[in-house]
């Protein structure tokens, strides 16, 4: 089999896998499932980003939160339909990341790095000084009756997990194919070698840019998929802590493969879930879990996988 | 709106805040100057340093100027331990690599806070000024009933305020002989430029880095107990010392200790000074965006020689 | 993933849950309680299982480890006395972290992990406001203790209730008639420059006009700040009043530098104790305070006609004269807002047992037992005083206290009545339906 | 020359600070050929074909590519009319396979035809010769073939101008036969800037030569033109006999 069929079948699989699940879940996983794939598109727009084109970026959570204000105030202050609602967060944090990339794009590593946080923490700001629309760090509902599709409830446990299987699956499979593409494997290369990459005619900068504004797309999809499935939209999805989030993440997932993610938050939920069960000192068990795995699984948990197991792993 | 006090007053709290802020951020410059890596922990070994220092003045007792003195000696030697051991345990494993070194060090911070909030709890907890004595003028004015003074809208600040601004400026004069001066310096330096040749000469490198990492994590927490007499200690101050110095260090140049100063001098002015044309959330926006369009237009900072 | 009790299907979830078997009942009675209590004969004397949203991390620790220990006692009062319906009540706690993403999860926890009867919870408004979806989809009832005006507003939902402590607005709003009256009627206002300030901004300003006063300048202060000094000076020469409320950690540097700035020649200062709860009002530098007024929520500091009601209840949390810990003087409560935590239990506990409470079927009636509640007076019960509860707004009313420093101690000058606290509804939530 | 040209460079300059590394330099590439660039260490050919490349901002002059001035183009737009170009020090993808490596070249002009891709790609490296190791990660290669895979990076492009940095810097005496043989091959296929110190490969290869010294052209011609060229007899060969 090659590794194409193979990864197909992966990706495939995850899928089916993630159907099954909400059969034989008790609701309560079942609901921290759909969350977890809310909070897994976020960390694919960031993977796109992070993990195949080498730029980290801190903030990120400016177009979480671009796509969760987009979707929320349009639809709560402009009485917009839902899906079109939608769009706008989608199109207001692609916009953000358009403005951010021509920006920001002009510094690389750790310039980068300060360059997106300093966006971020503006953006933070923004939304807190206009807090008569956006009621500030409080935040707003959006209320149940809103959140309906054509007849379809989101805010049932059925509707909700499909929703969010949906939205994932479409990034998860899109995101797959993308950087199988010539495109995609250009980020690649940029990541490793930017300037070589330059000096076979690709124009680097525009792949960047690029880049950047569909990982913030996504990142803003998951933003708008948030507020649409839990009901709330607030300023503490701006802050720094929600940037830090997704590279962590990614990191533990794997950087640059496309189930790092997902497993990544997977894991991150179910560690900081389980031991806050068993200690107040749960944050103190995930600090000691960061340390031995960046010491003993440094590539990620799939990134592992790969360079043990399944090299073929996309 | 009063113009003339409130830019004192700004530019008299930006001195102080520059002062601390200065020696946070040359702890976080010299590691990433020496050592290429960004320690996310930055932040809470400044906090260890308030909250030790809390500790220790009210373990002590007696005269506030007793446990200060005391706090002053012990605790950034504490916090420098800790942070070698860390370095020993964690970063030597991981070879300094970068992204591990960020995930292991987000770990560190996780652990430290963790274990703050348990030991210490979660209350700001105050520590007594060794003196305070408080300075003020009043404010001049020429108004309809001819020259007035004001009460006590001139200049308000204490003694401690402005030790805390002197004390900092001794402490970088003398670190930079130490850097400059002596041997350990000029270790420190060698290793900055060239790793690999500083082992070939000898130089044993893991050791200057756990003293490197650790000497960071000390002026960290030097500057927090010289600030918990004005703030208070508390188990998630680590953040914005983190995020400001990281900003200082990037704007003043990576490994540029000059650049540094001039950054935090910079940083912690602009912040006071703005906010006497614009309303504070407006001045706070501007202040931020100012400080990425400076990296945007001047990538390697202000004082930095090439670009990252 | 690894608590080792998942059930098979979803279907018999239900069913499971209403027939919780009396062996499982006995033996979380056996375990978990000692023979101290005893239950009178009821239908199931499994425990009735109250889900707490604790702020045991973050932000707002300080609180929620007072809000942790009110809680205890609280509970530990009424399984003493007999527990609800002959039930015992058990406390599931979960930390929300103050964060509102895992307060919702956590509030999921509670209703299909925990099985919890009810949610209770939490200060922080956007950790409320980002839970309180969830509950109304999970049909979960949700009594929060946080003192914000979301409920009242309308924005939230019938499963979200605020029995226990007055929201922010109609706090506000009582104070202006002391403050025009007794202080001054040019009010210059520092807050911080977020909801919870703006809340404060409007509401004050709304009610001190409305007392002939006017507020002169409004000094908004940003979130992140750490040092205030600078802003003083914007405070008008004319202004006879200062207004200030502030919260997080840096509080302590805020009230100390207001100090330092004006030290002898200051105008009359009013503050809302949350500048200064969990602070010891004698610690260095707060001396300037002395002779100047805080809103309490309850008076931290026994009074000279403390009631017998008061004196129970610090008995059982654990608190002094001064509030703060029996165990240790230093360690001051935030006891302004803890008791909230008292009073909610108890309104959980009347209204299970007016509503003949058996289990999560009887949720809706529940709420409408609640809804139904108007009178709450004084009492054991309700130590902090008298109250009113609205059940078409979710929100309870009650007399506020404002306090001088007096010799280092807050002793009341004045208590507004729940009158003066009142406003027009803004919502009907027994419109809605279940 | 009676060539036809396919490159030129008018008054091409740059001055860092004070300093010319080049000035005024007015070069023809012949096309089809094969033509060195040699001089001194610090005459100024790397940054002579930094600028022809794009990789370099001229300070002035003018770059002219088939006829088209491409002195404001960057360095990929350049690429992408037909230039290529090898680093000095060796820059290639260490972290990707070697096969991905070379697709990556090939890829920009065969984009979605993926079979076209895996023919020139396998064609490419079984030239170069080392196809039998196209599933090898990069950077585990040796030093040597990490070499030819950057020139095999080059030749996947198809360029039409091939512009090689000191090629057989670091390479093994048997390494550079094999390169010597490799660039005969493309004579005719291609035009060859070669800019090389190894006077071997610079006489057994080039069509023609072109002496750089001090950022100035000091001589041009065929091999034994500039052989018996008494300047660079002074300036160069003179004092450098070559290995």
């Amino acid at each position: 089999m090659t590794s194409s069929r193979k990864s197909t079948l992966l990706h495939l699989g995850v899928l089916a896998l993630l159907v099954v699940l909400f059969f034989v879940l008790p609701p309560y996983h079942a609901g921290n499932l759909s969350r977890i794939m809310v909070l897994a598109i976020y960390a694919m727009g960031y993977n796109l980003l992070f993990g195949y084109t080498g730029l980290l970026s801190l903030g990120h959570a400016m177009f979480f939160a671009a796509g969760m204000y987009g979707f929320g105030l349009t639809l709560n202050l402009g009485g917009w339909p839902v899906p079109l609602a939608f769009v706008a967060g989608v199109v207001c944090a692609g916009a953000l990341a358009l403005v951010i990339g021509l920006l920001a794009l002009r510094t690389a590593g750790v310039a980068f790095m300060i360059v997106t946080l300093m966006f971020a923490q503006t953006g933070y700001l923004v939304v807190l000084y206009f807090g008569t629309y956006t009621r500030g760090d409080e935040g707003f509902v959006i209320q149940q009756a809103q959140r309906m599709l054509g007849g379809f409830d989101l805010t049932s446990e059925t509707g909700r997990y499909v929703t969010a299987l949906i939205l994932f699956a479409i990034c998860f499979l899109g995101l797959a194919r993308l950087v199988q593409t010539p495109f995609g494997r250009t980020l690649v290369a940029i990541r490793e070698n930017e300037e070589r990459t330059r000096m076979l005619g690709y124009d680097a900068g525009s792949h960047k840019l690029r880049a950047l504004i569909i990982s913030g797309a996504v990142s803003g999809v998951a933003g708008a998929a948030y507020a649409l499935l839990f009901g709330y939209v607030g300023a503490t999805f701006a802050t720094v802590q929600y940037s830090i989030f997704p590279l962590l993440w990614v990191l533990l997932g794997g950087a640059g493969t496309t189930i790092g993610p997902l497993i990544g938050v997977f894991f991150m939920f179910y560690l900081i879930d389980t031991s806050s069960t068993y200690t107040n000192a749960y944050m103190l068990i995930a600090g000691v879990v960061l340390v031995l795995l960046t010491v003993f699984a440094p590539q990620g948990l799939a990134g592992e996988l790969r360079k043990r197991v399944f090299k073929w792993l996309p | 709106m009063e113009f003339g006090p409130h830019l004192m007053l700004a530019s008299l709290e930006g001195a102080v805040i520059a002062a601390i802020l200065s020696l946070t951020a040359m702890g976080l410059s010299i590691v990433f100057g020496v050592m290429r890596v960004v320690n996310v922990a930055h932040g809470e070994f400044f906090m260890l340093g308030a909250v030790l220092a809390w500790y220790v003045t009210s373990a002590l007792g007696g005269h506030p100027a007793l446990g200060f003195v005391a706090a002053l000696l012990i605790v950034p030697v504490l916090v420098a331990a800790i942070a070698a051991t860390a370095d020993r345990l964690i970063l030597k494993r991981i070879n300094y690599d970068a992204d591990r070194t960020i995930v292991g060090t987000i770990g560190i911070l996780y652990i430290i806070q963790q274990t703050t909030l348990m030991t210490f709890g979660p209350d700001a907890r105050p520590v007594e000024a060794p003196f305070n004595t408080r300075l003020s003028l009043p404010w001049f004015e020429f108004g309809e009933n001819g020259f007035a003074m004001f009460w006590p809208w001139g200049l308000s600040t204490t003694s401690y305020k402005l030790f805390v601004i002197a004390a900092a400026v001794v402490i970088l004069l003398g670190l930079w002989m130490v850097i400059t001066r002596t041997k350990i310096g000029l270790v420190m330096r060698a290793t900055q430029q060239d790793s690999e040749m500083a082992q070939a000469f000898g130089v044993p490198v893991g050791t200057v880095y756990s003293l490197v990492f650790g000497l960071g994590a000390g002026l960290a927490a030097l500057g927090a107990v010289l600030v918990v007499p004005i703030q208070q200690a508390h188990y998630l101050m680590g953040h914005d010392p983190l995020l400001l110095s990281f900003i200082v260090v990037i704007i003043g140049g990576l490994g540029s200790l000059p650049g540094t100063i001039v950054a935090a001098i910079l940083i912690g002015m602009s912040d006071g000074i703005i906010s006497v044309f614009f309303s504070p959330t407006i001045a706070k926006i501007i202040a931020t965006l100012l400080v990425a369009m400076v990296l945007v237009f001047r990538p390697q900072g202000l004082l930095g020689k090439t670009a990252p | 993933m690894s608590d080792g009790n998942f059930k098979s299907s979803k279907l018999s979830r239900r069913s499971t849950l209403l027939g919780l078997g009396a062996s499982a009942g006995a033996l979380a009675t056996a375990g978990v309680l000692p023979g101290t209590a005893r239950f009178a004969q009821a239908q199931s004397s499994a425990p009735i299982k109250i889900g707490f949203q604790k702020h045991a991390t973050g932000i707002g620790a300080a609180y929620g480890r007072w809000y942790g220990a009110t809680t205890d006692a609280a509970v530990k009062r009424i399984n003493d006395n007999g527990g609800i319906n002959g039930r015992p009540v058990e406390i599931v706690v979960e930390d929300d972290g103050t964060d509102p993403k895992r307060g919702a999860e956590v509030l999921e926890k509670f209703a299909t992990q925990h099985e919890c009867d009810i949610a209770f919870g939490t200060l922080f408004s956007h950790v409320v406001i980002g839970s309180a979806p969830r509950a109304g989809e999970l049909k979960l009832p949700y009594f929060v203790v946080s003192e914000g005006h979301h409920v009242a507003s309308g924005m939230l939902n019938r499963y979200t209730l605020q029995p226990g402590i007055t929201d922010v607005k109609s706090q506000v709003q009582s104070m202006a008639p002391f403050v025009a009256g007794n202080l001054g009627k040019k009010v210059t206002m520092i807050y911080p420059d977020f909801a919870f300030g703006h809340d404060h901004r409007d509401f004050f300003s709304a009610a001190i006009e409305a007392q002939g006063g006017e507020v002169v300048a409004k000094i908004a202060i940003p979130p992140t700040e750490t040092s205030f000094t600078r802003y003083f000076p914007n405070i008008p020469r004319e202004t006879e009043v200062i207004y200030h409320v502030m919260v997080g950690p840096a509080v302590l540097t805020f009230v100390k530098e207001l100090g330092e700035f004006f030290g002898p020649s200051r105008p009359e200062i009013f503050g809302f104790i949350d500048s200064l709860e969990a602070v010891n009002i004698n610690s260095p530098g707060l001396e300037f305070l002395e002779g100047t007024y805080f809103w309490e929520g309850m008076p931290r500091h026994a009074q000279a006609d403390q009631t017998s009601h008061d004196k129970a209840y610090r008995a059982a949390v654990g608190v002094d004269d001064r509030g703060a810990s029996l165990s240790d003087g230093k360690d001051v409560s935030t006891f302004a807002h803890m008791f909230g935590c008292w009073e909610t239990l108890n309104i959980i506990k009347a209204g299970m047992e007016a509503s003949d409470y058996q289990g999560p079927a009887d949720r809706a009636k529940l709420i409408e037992a609640v809804e139904a509640m108007t009178d709450l007076p004084e009492s054991d019960d309700h130590p902090q005083g008298p109250k009113q509860f609205n059940g078409k707004t979710h929100q309870v009313f009650g007399q506020q206290y404002i306090s001088k420093v007096t010799d280092g101690k807050l002793v009341r000058a004045h208590t507004a009545s729940i009158e003066d606290g009142m406003y027009e509804d803004e919502v009907d939530y027994t419109a809605q339906s279940f | 020359m009676a060539a036809v040209s396919i490159l030129e460079t008018r008054g091409l300059t740059k001055a860092y600070g004070g300093v010319l590394a080049n000035s005024d330099v007015n070069f023809k590439l012949a096309k089809g050929k094969v033509t060195a660039l040699i001089g001194p260490n610090g005459a100024g050919k790397s940054t002579f074909v930094g600028m022809v490349s794009g990789r370099t901002e001229a300070t002035s002059g003018q770059v002219f590519f088939e006829g088209q001035d491409i002195s404001h183009l960057p360095a990929h737009k350049r690429m992408q009319l037909g230039l290529a170009y090898t680093f000095q020090i060796t820059s290639i993808f260490p972290g990707l396979s070697v096969h991905e490596n070379v697709a990556l070249a090939a890829r920009r002009k065969l984009g979605k035809d993926s079979e076209a891709l895996e023919a020139k790609v396998q064609a490419v490296l079984t030239r170069v010769g080392i196809a039998d190791r196209a599933e090898q990660i990069a950077g585990d290669l040796s030093y040597g073939h990490q070499r030819i895979l950057e020139i095999a990076m080059g030749l996947a492009q198809d360029p039409h101008v091939f512009i090689l940095d000191e090629p057989t810097q670091g390479l093994a005496e048997s390494e550079v036969d094999d390169f010597i043989k490799l660039v005969r091959s493309l004579a005719g296929e291609t035009t060859i800037l070669l800019i090389e110190h190894n006077m071997k490969v610079v006489m057994e290869t080039a069509d023609f030569i072109t002496v750089l010294d001090q950022g100035m052209v000091l001589a041009e011609g065929t091999p034994a033109e500039i052989h018996a060229n008494a300047d660079v007899q002074a300036a160069y060969l003179g004092s450098t006999p070559h290995a």
